[in-house]
């Protein structure tokens, strides 16, 4: 195939010029694409252009047996894995009816809102650098790395943790695991102020982000917007608390909103969030001692393990909105069909088109970022 | 009249120096981005390293003829304009042309890059060209002004004499200490002429990919790696030499050339970047304003 | 509260004919509609229900029925409550129509589906492909798309096992780890 | 009756008028205006020692017209400027034969009109400068005005109009001439220039407001001076070709001529310093120099916001005259020099950059900054030339524009007045902004498919081209050479003069030598093209869809040039001003004057070009004779 | 100061000392001074920032991202390439300068990882184009990257990362795989014959029936050279 055309006549008579951005480029989250037609400075024109992460893994999990798909799940959202593999296991256990005992459910909790602290000190990191302050990015993805330490221990894995299985949680806790989170979590809330100060408080940045990316709320519930976006333009919707799963109906939590719905409101949503996600952990922490009790289910040989015919729709709070698996059994070994919903295959995709357009070439990366979309999600 | 021979030595040895200082000035530059980022930093010849690297590697892409004399005129533009800045012990030229023939030759660099950057026919290098000479619209204004104001209480655009002005009573004559609201102008417009953050407006990688470097490989980068340190030197050794009374020997000043560009080199790394108007708008109110006010003590 | 909402919605939903609702949690309902009928029950549910967000609209190819099955999953932020609206459409010619107006977000969800599936939606904004832009074999994730046939035949990846894997496992390293460390990784004492 | 050597002069001017008039219609019209013009410059030559202090010269004509003896003369001012315009003359004539000559017949140009307007021109402008007292002066002020006209006008539609925008101007400023040559009649009984120097010291203040306002009005406007500016650009652009690159090298400097001649030598910059204007701090010289200063500013930053390399140029014209009256207002030694300096800079400079356009034009057929681009690797000596003009331009090393530059900051620092050292400054660094958005609209960037075959300018076209650009870089090196006729000039006028040598200026407090500046640039550029080629590997040239396009395939169909809007950044900040301001500005002096003049134009309107030469030669007659 | 491109990376000829001298102390630069290029290809990429940023700082070693293919020296294929990436990666790799490095790290780059089965992602990276270091792992540790890159550094001041020479050498070996997947008309811009006439590495492999078919397809993009342009037809207008 000749990928692209080497002879024309004539350029157009448009004035407008076209400019790529990504899949190489530092101003594109992941291996992405962004053509814009530009004028002046200002785009005229946005195309996303995705596919460069597409692996067919909607394809792949239909071609292995339900456990070995636990293994390929995270995979989809490379910087906030571990909803990917409770979502999916949540769902497999509502099709076989299996009850997932208490401390599972605790630990699957902490394992998300550990994993939420790292995709949003990561996320911070990237909005910075893409404004240009990399120290916000040396601390962040510094700190987060501390949170992968606490993974490493927790679940064996650094990145993908592969902890969950249908029917509950792969390892116990290793001894004094419970004081090391505490220990990590104090320093992460010791470093906050540190942050504020550099980057949520910084007047250029500020000045940078505000009025970066509007959107209205009803623009954000028109277009399907989830997550921090849309707590972003003041509507207070989170599925921990309007959708539970696990066992978040039994925490104590806020859903922090920002009434601005720019660039900068969502930052200030993560930062909040950030600090949410330390009051819940603190809450696992000191009531996991308390709840005995195995880890797992009992579920049936897996490599013979057929899950009873039926659909389910699951769906859970990552990091960056609203993650759906739409799974459908035909009883057999392997899943008839799994539907992975990303919540960057709005944001990445029609959002980020939309909110471009009109906007500066300086806000084009900023606008992206602080949407937190993640390229992965929406190829799969 | 000095001696031909020693005239041409000192022709010789003060881009060397520069170039050499320069290096160093890099290095001190990711050494304190490394400490505010709470890492170690590069090794001491890392800037060496990397020159020599990009000099030698096997292909060097060019889009043509312009491209390559751009970057000679972006490091031959500095190589001159190194000659006349004095250092202790040589003037080289300096008297031959002044502050506002220094000045003007500093700008041939950006027009050289400007130009070899054009042929790349890329877009982001000409968005960040167009950037970098907006950028030079705003510092320069607050430069010029501050440049004035020296020369005329110094009564001379020559710059060895503006220099022994001020070494004339010791630490009092400084032009820091004469003048300190120039001074402090001065100091704005330099860390915006350096072209770091919150005015690293035209490398942008973020944004335009790193705007005129974009299409830069193997000795076009070297050269414009050169460029820097030449950059950084000269900018640090004329403040030094406007305000802070040049350098009796070499040892002070080095000393005040390198704590000079510390300071903006230190706020550099904790700020984003300005969008272009904003940066124009700061640069155009606060120093103009106090380079106005300093000038209006001086006269 | 939304115990009331939702069989407010119970009767709400006998308006439409041919409709069968199955209440799977508190949560959850399922219905199933006849083709031509879920655009009548999309706006009903829009406009006078509150489902405004569309979650997903997933695609289920039944192939042994020779038909594929169109899940619209709505939500509401009101009532807190997720329909899942199944249709059925015969395999072939594939073709049905755009949720677009009452749904912005299905603009991308009938995109990849047609991309996937090869289902034209008729009045969708962009039809183009996205994903596989590159991508000239028929669509993949049709059941009778053989993955791994095509795999076998276009790409190289059995039996690899190149000289620095030798020299590797020769020095001891690379895959072959013990079988007592295979199960777990290593104790903490 | 012997001849003197100016009236050889003149009687050449006239005899190449006569045969473009008569033999203009044949195609080697424009070799034998071109060798007529070198015949004259040599005439001129022959006048060469007044370039050096040498005694002035009269013409053996005079006439007597109602009491009042009409002379024409030359001094070493007259020579300076005739020396520019027989030499911009000269070049753009040759420039304009050959193969662009062809090209204007066949695109349906009156090329008879075109030579015959050059020289009637050329003609007019020797009789100007000729002028040995305020009547002749007038008579050749308005000679000049009609055939500045008929140039203008001739490319019909959009010139016309600006030409008739231009006439409009220029007969309100001739009526402001008028008026003051009046009152200087009724002040001090003659019209002879040594009765008025006399007179001139005994003025009243009032008396001198008014001739410096009637004056610096009327021939404000021909130089383009702030308020009355707006005419210059569209006029000056839309002229054909090498006619553009002559007016715009000269014609507006007539006005600078006759300010030189009025204000400067006959009142005296001293007296003029004398006139306060009441409860403000500035005098009537500080007035000037704040004209100067925003016709500086304005023009050059709505030069940067044109899409046609010609208006941007033109308009770029105006500026550049605000330094040189910015000199010559300080009028010190050096700013006078610069000012003066800058008149011979920016003659050669700006002939050849409308040359270096204007052949662009003529390979490509458009002037417009969007639809050009990449041209350096097809007309790569119209590059090198258009560079060499833009670094005149902006007033960088090593060019020449560097110098006259340098000696107006120079004074200003002097006198210490920063706010006009400012002001210039920043009107530099915009014309750098706009000039480089120049040539990389036109020659860098990406190369538009159908420009592939576009050719390198004819060699007729190219050789002029190449001649000024050499002259730009040897005055550049060696200032001294228009330095010497600068020194004479002042001294004629009564200005001080700078301790010049042929590199530059001596000066206790900071001098300026080129010839060790330019020096060690190119010493440094060679260090740097040894450390480029040398250190480095040999490099592999590459097309330039093979360009980082964050890692996308580039296709030739898709435009990649970043051009409107050049400045996007910049104008998100000041583009406000633009409408605000300048547009105000220019909607209100618009109205003014064309309220003023609408009568006028309405007379003029439908009549063509022979029925307006025809009737200026009559009107100036009788406008005189009554 | 003699020219460095006369010298080769590995040299036979042990005359001069001096010159020997130069090589080694050019070697150790290029072997101290990488610069990787900014581009995440795949999953793995999640583990760079921890190598760069302050815990790991791989500036201590001299490696530093940068943002274009131009200026860089290390490729790193950070896990397994979609076919679309491919073309990308191989656009992108041809635009680097040589020496240029290929690292390819994760499994998936190794034989397609757990993507064994996708019918959208390229198994094998070196089929496409030449890789000097594998870092295998799923994904491989920022220790493990660091350990790779410093490995790496040590074969480039050894002399032994010359895989970038095996493209040119080999080049119709890595066309003929790359038309097998993306097509009998697939071209880049670049002009890897040409190319490797200028390094003067044309090998056995370089030409071959792949190339042939190369060269019915190819519009071979040839630099825009500075002319006169007298030996030119009519502009058109």
């Amino acid at each position: 195939m000749r990928p692209e055309n080497y002879e024309a006549q004539r350029h157009p008579p448009s004035n407008e010029f076209e400019l790529n951005f990504g899949p190489n480029h530092p101003g594109i989250e992941g291996n992405y694409a962004l053509k814009v037609k530009l004028h002046g400075d200002v785009v005229v024109e946005a195309k996303a252009d995705g596919g460069y992460l597409h692996r067919g893994f909607e394809k792949l999990m239909e071609q292995r047996l339900w456990i070995q798909n636990i293994a390929l799940v995270p995979r989809i959202c490379v910087p906030d894995p571990s909803p990917m593999e409770v979502c999916y296991a949540v769902a497999v256990e509502e099709l076989c009816g299996l009850e997932v005992p208490q401390r599972a459910q605790w630990l699957r909790v902490m394992q998300l809102e550990l994993s939420r602290i790292a995709a949003h000190l990561f996320t911070f990191g990237g909005h910075a650098a893409t404004t240009g302050m990399y120290s916000t990015m040396y601390w962040g993805v510094a700190d987060r790395d501390l949170i992968l330490d606490l993974f490493e221990e927790f679940t064996g894995g650094r990145v993908y943790s592969i902890y969950n299985i249908p029917g509950g949680v792969r390892r116990e806790l290793p001894d004094g695991f419970l004081q090391r989170v505490s220990e990590t979590l104090d320093y992460i809330e010791s470093r906050l102020p540190d942050y504020d100060n550099l980057f949520f408080k910084n007047q250029v940045f500020v000045k940078r982000a505000k009025g970066t990316g509007v959107m209205s709320q009803e623009q954000a519930l028109a277009w399907g917007v989830t997550g921090p976006n849309l707590r972003a333009t003041g509507l207070a919707f989170d599925v921990r608390r309007d959708d539970p799963y696990l066992v978040y109906d039994q925490l104590d939590f806020e859903i922090p909103t920002e009434a601005h719905g720019d660039a900068w409101s969502r930052t200030l949503v993560r930062r909040l969030e950030l600090v949410e996600s330390i009051r819940i952990l603190r809450q696992v922490v000191a009531a996991l001692p308390d709840i005995a009790g195995p880890i797992r289910a009992p579920i049936p040989n897996p490599l013979a393990w057929n899950v009873p015919a039926g659909e389910v729709y699951t769906r859970v709070e990552s990091s960056k909105g609203e993650l759906c698996y739409f799974v459908v059994s035909d009883g057999g070994p392997k899943p008839y069909r799994v539907h992975v919903r990303g919540p960057s295959s709005m944001h990445a995709v029609q959002v980020l088109e939309k909110m471009s357009v009109g906007s500066r070439i300086e806000d084009i990366a900023q606008t992206m970022f602080s949407l937190d979309a993640c390229p992965p999600e929406v190829d799969r | 009249m000095m001696a031909p021979m020693e005239l041409i030595i000192e022709l010789i040895l003060m881009p060397l120096v520069a170039f050499v200082v320069g290096m160093m000035m890099v290095l001190m530059m990711r050494r304190i981005a490394a400490k505010l980022q709470r890492r170690i930093g590069p090794p001491f010849f890392q800037p060496l390293y990397d020159i020599v690297k990009l000099h030698s590697k096997q292909t060097q892409i060019s889009h043509g003829l312009i491209h390559d004399i751009g970057i000679v005129m972006a490091m031959g533009g500095y190589i001159a304009a190194e000659t006349l800045l004095p250092v202790p012990g040589m003037t080289g030229i300096a008297e031959k042309g002044g502050i506002i023939t220094l000045l003007y030759l500093m700008m041939i660099p950006s027009l050289g890059l400007a130009l070899g950057v054009g042929q790349c026919a890329n877009p982001n290098g000409s968005i960040g060209i167009a950037r970098a000479l907006t950028a030079m619209l705003a510092y320069d204004i607050p430069l010029v002004i501050v440049i004035f104001g020296v020369a005329y209480a110094a009564g001379t655009t020559n710059l060895v004499d503006i220099i022994a002005v001020q070494q004339a009573g010791g630490f009092e004559t400084w032009g820091a200490v004469q003048m300190p609201v120039l001074a402090i102008a001065g100091l704005i417009a330099m860390h915006a002429s350096l072209g770091k953050q919150p005015f690293e407006i035209y490398i942008a990688p973020a944004e335009i990919a790193t705007g005129p470097m974009v299409e830069m490989s193997g000795k076009y980068l070297g050269g414009l790696f050169v460029m820097q340190c030449f950059q950084l030197y000269t900018t640090s050794v004329l403040y030094v030499s406007l305000f802070l009374g040049g350098g009796t020997t070499w040892f002070d000043f080095l000393l005040k050339s390198f704590l000079v560009l510390a300071i903006p080199v230190s706020i550099a790394y904790l700020f984003p970047r300005y969008r272009t108007e904003d940066l124009l708008r700061l640069m155009w109110k606060w120093p103009v304003m106090l380079g106005l006010i300093g000038v209006a003590f001086v006269l | 509260m939304s115990q009331e909402l939702t069989h407010w919605l119970d009767d709400l939903l006998e308006e439409i004919e041919g409709i069968k609702i199955r209440r799977k949690s508190s949560r959850r309902v399922r219905a199933d509609v006849p083709a031509d009928a879920l655009p009548a029950l999309l706006e009903l549910l829009q406009g006078r229900a509150g489902y405004i967000h569309l979650s997903a609209i997933s695609c289920v190819d039944w192939i042994e029925d020779d038909e594929f099955e169109l899940v619209y999953h709505v939500w509401s932020y009101e009532s807190h409550s997720l329909v899942s609206a199944h249709i059925r459409i015969a395999r072939e010619p594939g073709v049905y129509l755009s949720v677009y107006d009452l749904y912005q977000p299905a603009g991308f969800f009938e995109r990849d589906i047609h991309e996937m599936y090869g289902i034209h939606f008729e009045g969708s904004p962009n039809m183009e492909k996205f994903i596989l832009t590159e991508w000239d074999g028929p669509p993949p994730m049709r059941k009778e798309f053989d993955s791994e046939a095509y795999v076998n035949e276009h790409l190289n990846w059995q039996e690899y096992n190149p000289p620095w894997l030798q020299e590797l496992i020769a020095e001891g390293g690379g895959v072959i780890i013990p079988p007592e460390e295979q199960r777990f990784s290593r104790k903490k004492d | 009756m012997t001849l003197t050597p100016l009236d050889e002069l003149l009687l050449f001017s006239g005899v190449t008028v006569l045969v473009a008039m008569l033999l203009g219609r044949r195609l080697p019209a424009g070799w034998m205006v071109t060798i007529l013009y070198g015949i004259q410059l040599l005439a001129l030559m022959k006048m060469a020692p007044l370039g050096y202090g040498g005694e002035a010269i009269s013409s053996a004509l005079t006439f007597k017209v109602m009491g009042q003896t009409l002379s024409w003369r030359f001094d070493a001012l007259s020579w300076y400027f005739a020396l520019i315009t027989l030499g911009s003359a000269l070049l753009s004539s040759w420039y304009a034969c050959g193969e662009w000559e062809q090209r204007f017949r066949q695109s349906g140009g009156n090329l008879w009109l075109f030579h015959f307007a050059m020289t009637l021109n050329v003609f007019s402008m020797l009789i100007l400068l000729a002028s040995g007292d305020l009547l002749s002066l007038f008579i050749g002020w308005e000679l000049v005005s009609w055939a500045g006209f008929l140039l203008m006008a001739m490319a019909g539609g959009v010139a016309t109009k600006a030409a008739m925008r231009y006439i409009t101007y220029a007969m309100a400023g001739a009526m402001a001439i008028f008026g003051g040559i009046a009152l200087v009649y009724v002040s001090a009984g003659s019209l002879q220039y040594e009765a008025i120097l006399t007179a001139a010291s005994q003025m009243s203040t009032a008396h001198l407001w008014m001739l410096v306002i009637l004056f610096g009005a009327g021939f404000g406007i021909k130089m383009g001076l702030m308020p009355f500016h707006l005419w210059q650009a569209p006029a000056y652009a839309e002229t054909p070709g090498p006619g553009s690159a002559f007016l715009g090298a000269i014609s507006s400097r007539m006005g600078l001529f006759a300010i030189l001649l009025v204000l400067v030598k006959l009142f005296g910059i001293v007296n003029i310093d004398s006139l306060k204007i009441p409860f403000t701090l500035i005098d009537a010289r500080d007035l000037l120099a704040w004209i100067a200063v925003f016709t500086i500013i304005f023009p050059t930053f709505t030069a940067m916001k044109q899409n046609d390399a010609r208006q941007l140029l033109a308009w770029h014209g105006i500026g550049q005259g605000g330094y040189m009256l910015l000199g010559l207002v300080v009028a010190d030694a050096m700013g006078a020099a610069g000012g003066l300096l800058h008149v011979f800079n920016h003659a050669t400079y700006q002939a050849a950059l409308f040359m270096a356009v204007t052949a662009v034009i003529h390979r490509t057929g458009t002037a417009d900054l969007n639809k050009l681009g990449g041209l350096v690797v097809r007309m790569p000596l119209t590059f090198m030339v258009l560079l060499v003009g833009i670094i005149g331009l902006a007033g960088l090393p090593p060019m020449n524009g560097f110098v006259s530059k340098w000696l107006v900051y120079r004074s200003l620092l002097n006198e210490g007045m920063p706010l006009l050292f400012v002001a210039a400054v920043i009107g530099t660094l915009g014309t750098i902004l706009s000039v480089y958005k120049l040539i990389h609209n036109i020659f860098l960037g990406q190369l538009r498919v159908e420009h592939d075959k576009v050719k390198e300018a004819p060699w007729s076209m190219m050789i002029p081209m190449l001649i000024l650009a050499a002259i730009i870089f040897i005055t550049g090196l060696l200032p001294g050479i228009p330095l010497a006729w600068v020194a004479s000039v002042q001294q004629a006028v009564g200005l001080p003069v700078p301790d010049y040598t042929l590199g530059g200026v001596e000066s206790a407090s900071g001098s300026l030598d080129m010839i060790w500046v330019i020096g060690v640039l190119f010493a440094g550029f060679g260090i740097g093209a040894l450390i480029f080629y040398f250190a480095g590997g040999r490099s592999k040239r590459v097309h330039q869809l093979d360009n980082y396009a964050g890692g996308h395939f580039l296709t030739a169909d898709v435009r990649y040039q970043y051009s409107d809007n050049f400045y996007a950044g910049l104008m998100h900040l000041i583009g406000g001003w633009y409408r605000g301001s300048f547009l105000w500005l220019e909607q209100s002096v618009k109205s003014l004057v064309e309220f003023l003049s609408l009568g006028m134009q309405g007379l003029y309107r439908r009549a063509n070009a022979e029925f307006y030469l025809l009737s200026t030669a009559l009107f100036v007659i009788a406008w005189v004779v009554i | 100061m003699s020219s460095i491109k006369q010298i080769p990376v590995i040299t036979e000829r042990k005359g001069n000392p001096l010159a020997r001298v130069f090589d080694e102390f050019v070697r150790f630069c290029r072997s101290r001074s990488l610069f990787i290029l900014h581009y995440c290809t795949g999953c793995g990429a999640i583990e760079l920032p921890p190598a760069m940023t302050s815990r790991f700082d791989m500036e201590r070693l001299g490696i530093q991202p940068m943002v274009s293919p131009r200026q860089a020296d290390i490729l790193l294929i950070t896990g397994y390439v979609s076919i679309k990436t491919l073309k990308r990666v191989i656009l992108t790799y041809e635009q680097m300068g040589s020496p240029k490095y290929v690292i390819g790290i994760c499994s998936c780059t190794v034989n397609g990882g757990m993507y064994w089965q996708s019918y959208a992602t390229a198994k094998k990276l070196d089929e496409y184009m030449p890789v000097d270091l594998y870092i295998a792992g799923c994904m491989p540790r920022p220790e493990a990257v660091l350990a790779g890159l410093q490995k790496l550094m040590d074969r480039i001041h050894s002399g032994e990362a010359n895989s970038w020479e095996d493209y040119f050498r080999n080049y119709d070996y890595y066309l003929g795989n790359q038309q097998k997947l993306f097509g009998e008309n697939w071209q880049t811009p670049t002009d890897i014959i040409t190319e490797a006439k200028h390094y003067d590495l044309i090998g056995e492999g370089t030409l071959g029936k792949h190339t042939q078919l190369l060269e019915q397809h190819q519009k071979p993009l040839e630099a825009l050279d500075m002319r006169l342009g007298h030996d030119l037809k009519e502009p058109t207008e």
